[in-house]
């Protein structure tokens, strides 16, 4: 019989003077189930670990339980306390009798009888742990970056390290759609100056490597090791090898065809803005007519109602335009039609403020209409306060927001990652996890992910790589989580209930066996498929369906 | 000289977390230092997070406890930078560790102490809504799990009495009284600054009546009324224990004066009418703003969410608070978007201050050796919002600017990036 | 919805094979899969046939099922698709069967074509084995009447024996107010297409059938509602249920022969449930006096129910394969309709509905559970 | 022509004997009829009794089994278990009916290319007599 | 006799949430009832419901299942598969009268040591007025 | 060897002898068929000497056959405290097959049997069991072949338990007049011990136990000719299995399969696509699900040795297919070639586990 040691930690008063640990003692030793009791005051204390240390190897215990506080307090601790004393430290488990018997349990009898429950059920349970191995695989520390706009340009430069190659993937030119910019708000610098020193920045660094009028065809592989073959400009197909990706495709400014009241493809001088950019970067704003316009108007937020979300940078980018706009075509009359303000940056309340000052006015509709009379451009508006009015004007510059590149889902598919409602890649947490992906390795920086200024874009291709240097670091090897699932290929039959429900894309189906298989490299380990599988062919580890069934039995004796 | 590999992070809210995280997956030794005696910042004040509503110790504890197991991170408490020379790769810095009076390695964490300390005192951490002994934990749950003692509150410190009951108390010989501060040096590759921010203090602007009238809350007040380890464990009430039977949320507060959008608000106020509409049945919720600032993917799909739920959501200027007749009632003054002048009777207000740095941030600006902008923020380069005009210095989160949890995250990562290239081998 | 209406040719099941045939000789199909009798004549066993000659001894639709069709196309196409081209020749609850195995990877229906019939139902194998002349005759009557003491349970309670909700390509309806003809029916564009190579042209009213099947309909819902209202009562509370139970062996064969119960190993059969210390039997045997042996039946039943009652078709096979006559049909029959209500599904209905285990909704079932300012 | 009259035989043969028998015998160019197709295993002992009853039932006119001679098993004892494996098939196709003379055990050792020849020779000759087996245009198997 | 009731609860908690939230009560001094006992499984939706009948037949007075709130799951998506298969199980226990009222789903996140206290002790209160679990101490079936 | 009579009918003699057992602490549980909910029957394992009034170990009925039962409760770890066990000789022959295989563990066990009347087709339950009873407890005392019973049973001639501690005499002994009980092991004496002051001497042969060993031998003869499976050849093996459905009810049933996954329901057996599309092409036809014949003939190569003949098979089969009856005839070769009694010995080892060198030598060229 495998020989189990259970010790009682007293914490001080704590557990003693709420648990009769005693009786526990008494009852165990009953049950005659295991090798050895002890108790001792503080097991998380140096003493007490030098004590379980030393007592463990003396009496040669294979399994340990041990009774004391939260596994969310000393799981570790006790954990460590196992290696130092030769044992596996899965062999092990702590029963939680202080948090959540001692401290919630006014009357000692009863606590002492819970007590005794659980420890009996992790007795019970210790018995069916499995040694298990922390497992490490080999991995490459390179990046493969799609998408060369200024997002990828940035990744690619922040990841290019001494040990790591970087190669990044560009359909066309490098630079993107910032190629068509003229300026840069909020400083107002000129972005083709900004964009080449950053694209010189690529070509002196050794670690990039540069695929221009490139596409990737196919990614394969996990985090640590993935391969991307790219078909190059001369379309012969290169392999490369990486650990990482990180999507940096963009996003596309949306069109408002189908927006019958902007007059958007049914009268000439109505631009959107990424239009209106392509002008400016070619210093020249004129008219169809070919005259300069006397009266521009910006009409904000086009198409927000349909897309469902603020592009966030439309605002800022449509003072941007009236200013140059200002500035270049002496006594142009520029309005700005807007609903709401969305200035979020504190640099950007000034920016306004100045704009302003430039002359620019700003109005607030609540409805709009471009139409026009006897060869001139009106626009009919109405106010917040529901008075009507109508302005005429040479030129309109629709500020649209932005949608998801048309590859997103290409990608989102052949990496298994999920796009969210609006189409753009999804991340994998909001909050904690803005640029990472269910599938680890996996990362989406700048308007790939949703709409984000140039700054914004470029501090997520930074933070893309701030994961990518802190989890693929050359010559070490990828440690795996532990608790992973597994499945027993002689039980398995192929159904695909794990594959479906599971949220990481850790289990497929091994088509040439015909049943499911877990990586291991992208198994977190909750143990969702365990409970999904009929047959219990899919197995999670340290949470196997007899472990809990043991500890089960126990409480409900 | 070779360089050295070793990183310190100023703060332990969000982003200091998630630096530090990075940093010392890389391998890199990571100072972790927080000038409070708990760490997590004030993302652990929330309740929950919009647009998803997700609990927020949930998404914070497993980050925290990887800080705190992590061999690679030192967590500093109650400590703070006061002195730093040399140049990155090579910084020498000087941290001063407030005495905590409880010894972090014999203090088990169980709270026996707080029972028989005779000191009653506010507890910053809740606002000032709640009592706490002179021995304290910020909140039931915050980590490490160890109290610490204010000795500016505490009979043995500012009375000179020889009262000994949390010393009685505890069993475990953790209560230290000569504790000391303690001055320590280290030495780092690089520095990322992650100190965060503060909401102003809103009395400065008398026409919300904030410190006036009882019934009228800053955001962080109504947080921690709503948070379920809270002062009044996630029951929303005003001062006098009555249910609020109307709340109005006002935007902007401050904003014209101060010059800058403080982004969050908007989102965070649609969240507090959520909360209210989600818990307290029957109630009305108005919001005032001036302009609706709501970017981000899903923002603007929970806004009109909570708004179908039944917010009235006004545009006013000139908002003015004032008591409503002879109790604790209220009433908003304000100007509607036709200028005309309005009013409503409320039971509750709350306000959504601008976000300003974190006190101290200047002070420690000086010792980094680098620029504040214009608002007393942490001034970074254009189009690279993490990198501070001293080599080997970075920022990360609200220190820069306020910003979004997801922005905070990023910054981080984005900030941990820098550092773990600049101390590269 | 138009169909073409056939006169019989001597009898329905020459008649169905003519179809057939004219389908094999215009190379519409590589094989077909439909029920013939054994050699021994006492029984039924699907074959899979490419050849006309084993035609002649086919019986499309034969009085018992003791082998849901579904099991047989599990067992072609479980490890892959195959390459030929196959026509099924089944009960609407085989094909609902097979289209819900095809949800869960053990049957791919590319290259598949299903021919439904009309079910009058199946009459219990174990009779049918033992009298097969006078069964046959039995079920000649059954053709008449379409409920039957003789036929399986669920089989007079079941509400899917004609072609709506059975996702196949040809339907033959049988239930015509023309008792000497035969429906053709093409429910998809497939077998619209299929009907158009063999020249048959679909223009006929189909009214009258259907109202035939509505009436049918009527008469099997009323048996179907006074069953559950029964079955409520039997089975309420764990002594009723025990007692409906307690004649269980625990030799699942129930599970063995479920067209739906496709693990290689059974749970119940599994190490986890099997191989277990006999100190955890007297853990059981302290806590309650007594525990039977093989344990754990009415759990076995239960499990089974939470693993595919939400895919159970209601065939019959459970209760014809058991041989102590528990009314394990029955019963599924039951919770399966309660369960499919929940989730608004009816298993094999559609062949893109996912089952509804293996999706979720955001915002849903709150009923069960806790509110949350509770 | 003799293709389709020949006889199909499965020969299970044991990598250290009888399949280096059976080399032997092309090394020596010995001349045999091309009825058996080798199945090469470690031992003879791998061959599981099911994989007799599934080579008859799939139409194989007949089945060799075949492995060092007793004593000699570079296994130590594998071929005695094969032996017994073999007796236990032999009993249930004598008591079912089934035909014998379709299942054969022989040891050949790595020297005897003649013998192998004469195995299957003699083998292909008997099963000719006893013509094709029947089972493989049964369909209800 | 029912004053001497004393039920035998299991709590599924997972380890994100729930569990937190159980410590957190702990540590606030919070009472929860000692009929409660819990596993922790990673997830709640590594709880089977065949796991849950099972204890119900061998005489579990009550289940409680408790992970996060839907949208929380440290895993994605998992609690909400726990939701389906609980609404099924539930849906079985509830139309063979198999005493529905005894299982129970729970969201409690890693703040809510109150309310984990307070869905404790209403859940063990609750079961209190049901009674003993029948089938506890009924030889033959489980 | 030891005997007493206890002036009660069978069942009682039983309980009473486990009342004893248990009173005294020398056992802590019993495993008997009992009496269980609604009037039915079922292996039982009991602690509670309450519930010892259930126990009917003599009712004619195998619902499973107890050596797998108590096999499923030993596989693992032994007993660890006495457990008496009542079942039939048979069930017994199986328990000890099974532990060769190590599959069951004897320690701590004490059997209890007797000499066996047989037992009713499980079917019968529903056919009115109860009425049959009286008609069969005659049958039993004379020991004349009931027609009624499992064929397995009209045809067996081990019904004498003899590995059993304790052995109650049944078949062919009047017990109207009360049940005699035989001590037949030192282990049975010992746990006997006190239960009587004085015991009988008695035997376990008798001239009446051959007689009916005689007439079930020769029902047996020819109940086997009859089947006239040497004829079978391939179309007669498709004719008594083409009904079978694949359901593998026999093997589940069956005592000797013990696999954890048969061969038949694991991925080896499965067959791609494409392979059926080979045998389509070869046969122009196949059956599906396939492997009916192919199936039975494989057990018989797994079950030929342990095969005890309790019949299990052939009762739980849906398809009326008299498994048990082939496989008995077909192990009785093979056991008679390999001169093995399965379940009589428990050192004698399986005979798929040893070999000799010379043997068998009609198999080999």
């Amino acid at each position: 019989m495998v020989k189990i040691g259970l010790y009682l930690c007293e914490c001080g008063p704590n557990i003693a003077e709420a648990i009769n640990l005693d009786k526990i003692a008494e009852q165990i030793k009953k049950d005659n189930k295991v090798a050895g009791i002890e108790q001792h005051k503080l097991l998380c204390s140096e003493d007490g670990k030098k004590f379980l240390v030393e007592s463990i190897k003396k009496n040669e215990f294979e399994r340990i339980v041990i009774a004391a506080c939260s596994p969310k307090q000393h799981e570790t601790t006790f954990m460590e306390v196992m290696s130092s004393s030769d044992l596996n430290p899965y062999m092990f488990q702590l029963v939680n009798i202080r948090e959540q018997c001692a401290w919630m349990t006014p009357d000692k009898e009863a606590a002492t009888s819970k007590a005794l429950r659980s420890i009996r059920a992790a007795i019970n349970r210790v018995r069916h742990h499995d040694a298990l191995q922390q497992k490490e695989i080999d991995c490459n520390p390179d990046v493969i970056v799609v998408g060369g706009g200024i997002t990828g340009i940035e990744a690619a430069l922040r990841t290019a390290q001494k040990n790591r190659k970087v190669y990044l993937i560009e359909e066309q030119k490098l630079g993107g759609r910032l190629r068509e910019y003229g300026l840069l708000f909020p400083t107002m610098q000129p972005a083709q100056e900004f964009l080449n020193k950053k694209i010189t920045e690529v070509k002196n660094t050794g670690q990039i490597r540069v695929f221009e009028n490139s596409k990737v065809k196919e990614i394969l592989g996990f985090f640590g090791n993935f391969v991307a073959t790219i078909e190059n400009k001369d379309r012969e197909e290169i392999e490369v090898n990486a650990g990482s990706v990180i999507l940096a495709i963009g996003a596309n400014p949306f069109i408002p065809t189908g927006l019958a009241k902007y007059g958007y493809g049914t009268f000439d001088d109505v631009y959107t803005a990424a239009e209106f950019e392509k002008m400016t970067s070619s210093n020249n704003i004129t008219t169809k007519s070919g005259n300069p316009p006397k009266s521009v108007a910006i009409i904000h937020c086009v198409g927000r109602k349909r897309l469902g979300y603020c592009s966030k940078v439309c605002c800022t980018n449509s003072m941007k335009i009236a200013r140059y706009i200002k500035e270049k075509l002496n006594g142009v009359k520029v309005i700005q039609f807007y609903k709401n303000l969305c200035l979020p940056d504190k640099k950007y309340d000034e920016f306004y403020k100045k704009t302003k000052e430039k002359g620019i006015e700003f109005l607030r509709f609540s409805d709009i209409e471009v139409t026009k009379e006897a060869n001139q451009m009106m626009l009919k508006y109405k106010q917040e306060n529901d008075n009507e009015d109508a302005l005429p004007v040479d030129m309109v510059v629709l500020s649209t927001g932005l949608i998801p590149n048309p590859k997103t889902e290409d990608f989102a598919q052949m990496l298994n990652i999920p796009v969210d409602e609006y189409g753009f890649f999804k991340e994998e947490h909001m909050k904690l996890g803005p640029i990472s992906t269910i599938t680890e390795g996996v990362f989406i920086a700048g308007c790939a992910q949703g709409p984000h200024s140039i700054n914004d874009s470029m501090v997520q291709a930074g933070a893309a790589a701030g994961k990518i240097l802190s989890s693929l670091v050359p010559g070490r090897r990828l440690q795996l989580e532990t608790k992973t699932s597994y499945v027993s290929e002689t039980m398995c039959i192929g159904c695909g209930v794990c594959v479906d429900i599971c949220a990481y894309g850790a289990l497929t189906i091994d088509e040439s066996k015909r049943i499911s298989v877990v990586n291991e490299v992208l198994c977190r380990g909750c143990g969702n498929c365990a409970s999904a599988c009929p047959s219990g062919a899919a197995r999670h580890r340290h949470f196997t369906t007899k472990q809990i069934t043991q500890e089960m039995i126990e409480i409900l004796k | 000289m070779a360089k050295n590999r070793d990183i310190l992070v100023i703060g332990a809210g969000l982003a200091g977390i998630e630096a530090s995280l990075l940093s010392a997956q890389a391998g890199r030794k990571v100072y972790l230092i927080e000038q409070a005696s708990y760490f997590g910042g004030a993302a652990i004040k929330s309740e929950e997070v919009c647009p998803n509503m997700e609990c927020a110790t949930c998404m914070l504890a497993p980050k925290q406890s990887d800080i705190l197991e992590n061999k690679n991170i030192e967590l500093m408490t109650l400590s703070k930078v006061t002195n730093i020379s040399g140049e990155s790769g090579n910084f020498t810095v000087k941290i001063i560790k407030r005495a905590r009076y409880v010894s972090l390695v014999d203090c088990i964490g169980c709270g026996a102490c707080f029972e028989p300390c005779p000191v009653s005192m506010d507890n910053e951490f809740e606002e000032n809504m709640s009592k706490q002994k002179a021995i304290y934990l910020a909140c039931a749950g915050a980590l490490p799990n160890v109290p610490a003692i204010d000795m500016e509150y505490c009979l043995r410190g500012k009375k000179q009495e020889e009262c000994t009951a949390c010393k009685e108390a505890c069993m475990f010989d953790a209560i230290i009284y000569d504790d000391k501060d303690e001055e320590i040096e280290i030495r780092v590759g690089a520095i990322i600054t992650a100190t965060g921010f503060k909401l102003n203090d809103s009395k400065q602007f008398k026409q919300y009546g904030y410190g006036e009238f009882e019934n009228v809350f800053n955001a962080f007040e109504f947080e921690r009324l709503r948070a379920s380890n809270g002062p009044t464990s996630g029951i929303i009430q005003s001062r006098d224990g009555k249910e609020p039977k109307s709340i109005g949320l006002i935007h902007c507060v401050g904003r014209d004066n101060r010059g800058y959008c403080s982004q969050v608000c908007c989102m965070y106020l649609t969240k507090f009418a959520h909360y209210a509409l989600d818990i307290l049945p029957g109630v009305k919720v108005y919001q005032f703003y001036k302009e609706l600032s709501i970017p981000e993917k899903g923002n603007q799909k929970f806004y009109h969410e909570v708004k179908e739920k039944g917010v009235k959501s006004i545009r006013a200027k000139e908002i003015e608070i004032i008591k409503n007749g002879n109790g604790a009632g209220l009433k908003i003054n304000y100007q509607n978007e036709k200028a005309e002048k309005e009013s409503v009777d409320v039971d509750m207000v709350v306000l959504a201050p601008y976000v300003e740095p974190f006190p101290g941030t200047d002070e420690l600006g000086k010792l980094l050796g680098i620029e504040l902008g214009n608002f007393g923020f942490f001034k970074t380069a254009e189009f690279d919002s993490v990198s501070t005009i001293r080599p080997g210095i970075f920022v990360a989160g609200c220190a820069q600017g306020p910003k979004f949890m997801q922005h905070v995250t990023t910054q981080a990562q984005a900030a941990a990036a820098r550092a773990l290239n600049i101390t590269e081998d | 919805m138009k169909g073409k209406i056939i006169p019989l040719k001597d009898n329905l099941n020459n008649t169905i094979k003519e179809v057939i045939k004219s389908l094999l000789e215009k190379g519409c199909f590589d094989a077909i899969l439909v029920p013939n009798r054994v050699p021994s004549g006492e029984s039924f066993t699907y074959l899979l046939i490419n050849d006309q000659d084993f035609l002649e001894s086919c019986t499309p639709l034969p009085p018992i099922m003791p082998i849901q069709g579904a099991r047989a196309l599990r067992n072609l196409t479980r490890r892959g698709k195959t390459s030929l081209k196959v026509l099924c020749v089944m009960r609407p609850c085989e094909i609902r069967a097979a289209i819900e195995l095809s949800k869960l990877r053990q049957v791919e229906l590319e290259n598949i074509s299903f021919m439904s019939i009309d079910c009058p139902g199946a009459l219990v194998t174990k009779d049918y084995i033992d009298k097969p002349k006078d069964s046959d005759i039995l079920y000649e009557e059954v053709l008449d009447q379409w409920t039957s003491e003789h036929l399986r349970p669920t089989c007079n309670t079941c509400v899917n024996f004609s072609y709506e909700n059975t996702p196949s390509d040809i339907h033959i309806g049988i239930i015509g107010q023309q008792k000497n003809h035969i429906l053709l029916l093409p429910i998809s564009d497939k077998g619209n297409a299929l009907l158009g190579k063999i020249d048959i042209q679909c223009s006929d009213e189909i009214s009258s059938w259907q109202t035939n099947v509505k009436e049918i309909l009527q008469k099997k819902t009323d048996q179907r509602n006074n069953s559950f209202s029964e079955l409520q009562n039997k089975t309420a509370g764990a002594e009723n249920l025990d007692n409906l139970f307690s004649d269980c062996i625990n030799c699942h064969n129930c599970m063995r022969v479920c067209p739906i119960c496709y693990c290689r190993q059974c749970f119940f059969e599994s190490s986890d449930e099997v191989r277990i210390e006999a100190e955890n039997y007297f853990i059981k045997a302290q806590n309650k006096g007594g525990i039977k042996f093989p344990a754990n039946t009415i759990l076995f039943h239960l499990g089974r129910i939470s693993h595919m009652a939400l895919s159970c078709v209601n065939c019959g096979a459970c209760e014809d394969g058991c041989p102590m006559d528990v009314p394990v049909a029955q019963i599924f029959s039951y919770i399966g309709d309660t369960v499919q209500k929940m989730f608004d599904y009816i298993p094999g209905k559609d062949r893109n509905e996912p089952i509804p285990i293996l999706t979720y909704k955001e915002d849903e079932l709150h009923e069960y559970e806790d509110s949350k300012g509770q | 022509m003799e293709e389709k009259t020949l006889p199909r035989i499965l020969g299970f043969l044991c990598k250290w004997c009888s399949s280096t028998g059976a080399d032997l015998a092309g090394v020596s160019r010995l001349k045999m009829p091309a009825s058996l197709i080798p199945i090469r295993v470690m031992c003879s002992s791998r061959v599981n009794p099911i994989f007799v009853l599934k080579a008859f039932l799939g139409g194989a006119d007949g089945v060799l089994v075949s492995g060092c001679h007793p004593g000699d098993c570079h296994y130590q004892s594998g071929n005695y278990y094969t032996r017994r494996r073999f007796a236990v098939t032999k009993k249930i196709f004598e008591e079912l009916g089934l035909d014998t003379n379709r299942i054969r055990l022989s040891w050949i050792s790595a020297s005897e290319g003649q013998r192998f020849v004469n195995v299957v020779t003699e083998f292909t000759e008997n099963l000719k007599k006893v013509g094709k087996n029947p089972v493989k245009a049964e369909v209800f198997l | 006799m029912a004053n001497n009731f004393k039920p035998n609860i299991i709590g599924f908690l997972c380890n994100w949430c729930s569990y937190a939230a159980a410590d957190l009560a702990g540590s606030s001094k919070l009472e929860v009832p000692a009929t409660l006992t819990t596993i922790r499984v990673m997830c709640s939706s590594r709880v089977d419901p065949v796991h849950i009948i099972s204890a119900y037949l061998q005489g579990a007075d009550g289940v409680l299942i408790a992970g996060c709130h839907p949208g929380d799951c440290h895993y994605q998506t998992g609690n909400y598969y726990t939701r389906r298969r609980f609404a099924l199980l539930h849906k079985i226990m509830e139309t063979f009268k198999l005493d529905p009222e005894r299982f129970r789903l729970s969201w409690i996140s890693a703040s809510e040591g109150k309310r984990f206290s307070e869905v404790t002790k209403e859940f063990a209160e609750h079961i209190e007025k049901l009674g003993p679990n029948p089938l506890k101490n009924k030889p033959f079936i489980e | 060897m030891k005997s007493f009579k206890i002036p009660k009918s069978p069942d009682d003699t039983v309980k009473d002898i486990l009342l004893f057992l248990l009173k005294n602490e020398k056992v802590g549980s019993i495993f008997a068929l009992s009496k269980v909910h609604n009037n039915n029957h079922a292996y039982t394992l009991i602690t509670d000497k309450e519930l010892l009034s259930n126990i009917t170990p003599t009712y004619p009925l195998m619902l499973a056959n107890a050596g797998k039962m108590i096999s499923r409760l030993t596989m693992i770890e032994a007993v660890k405290s006495p457990v008496a066990v009542v079942l039939r000789p048979c069930e017994l022959r199986a328990l000890f097959e099974l532990v060769k295989l190590e599959q069951a563990k004897l320690d701590n066990l004490l059997f209890v049997s007797f000499t066996c009347g047989g037992v009713f087709p499980i079917k019968t339950k529903k056919d009115g069991l109860e009425n049959k009873l009286k008609e069969y407890w005659e049958n039993v005392k004379t020991g004349e072949d009931f027609q009624e019973l499992r064929e397995s049973c009209r045809i067996c001639e081990n019904f004498v338990p003899d590995n059993a501690d304790i052995i109650l005499q049944l078949a062919g002994n009047d017990t109207n007049t009360g049940t005699s009980v035989l001590i037949k092991t030192e282990k049975g004496a010992g746990f006997l011990e006190g239960i009587r002051d004085q015991f009988d001497e008695g035997s376990l042969e008798s001239t009446t136990l051959d007689t009916i060993r005689g007439k079930r031998k020769e029902r047996k003869q020819k109940t086997f000719a009859d089947l006239k499976t040497e004829d079978f050849g391939i179309e007669g093996l498709i004719n008594i299995f083409g009904r079978c459905i694949n359901c593998h009810a026999c093997s589940k049933a069956c005592p000797a399969c013990y696999c954890k996954l048969c061969y038949f329901e694991s991925a080896d057996s499965e067959s791609d696509p494409s392979t059926f599309e080979i045998e389509l092409k070869k046969r122009k036809a196949i059956r599906l699900p396939a492997d009916t014949v192919f199936y039975h003939l494989g057990r018989l190569t797994h079950v030929g040795f342990t095969c005890v003949g309790c019949g299990m098979c052939s009762d739980v089969c849906p398809t009326n297919i008299p498994v048990s009856t082939i496989f008995s005839k077909v192990s009785e070769r093979i056991q008679k070639a390999f001169e093995y009694t399965p379940g009589k010995d428990l050192e004698e080892k399986v005979p798929m586990s040893i070999f000799e060198m010379k043997e068998f030598e009609d198999v080999e060229d």
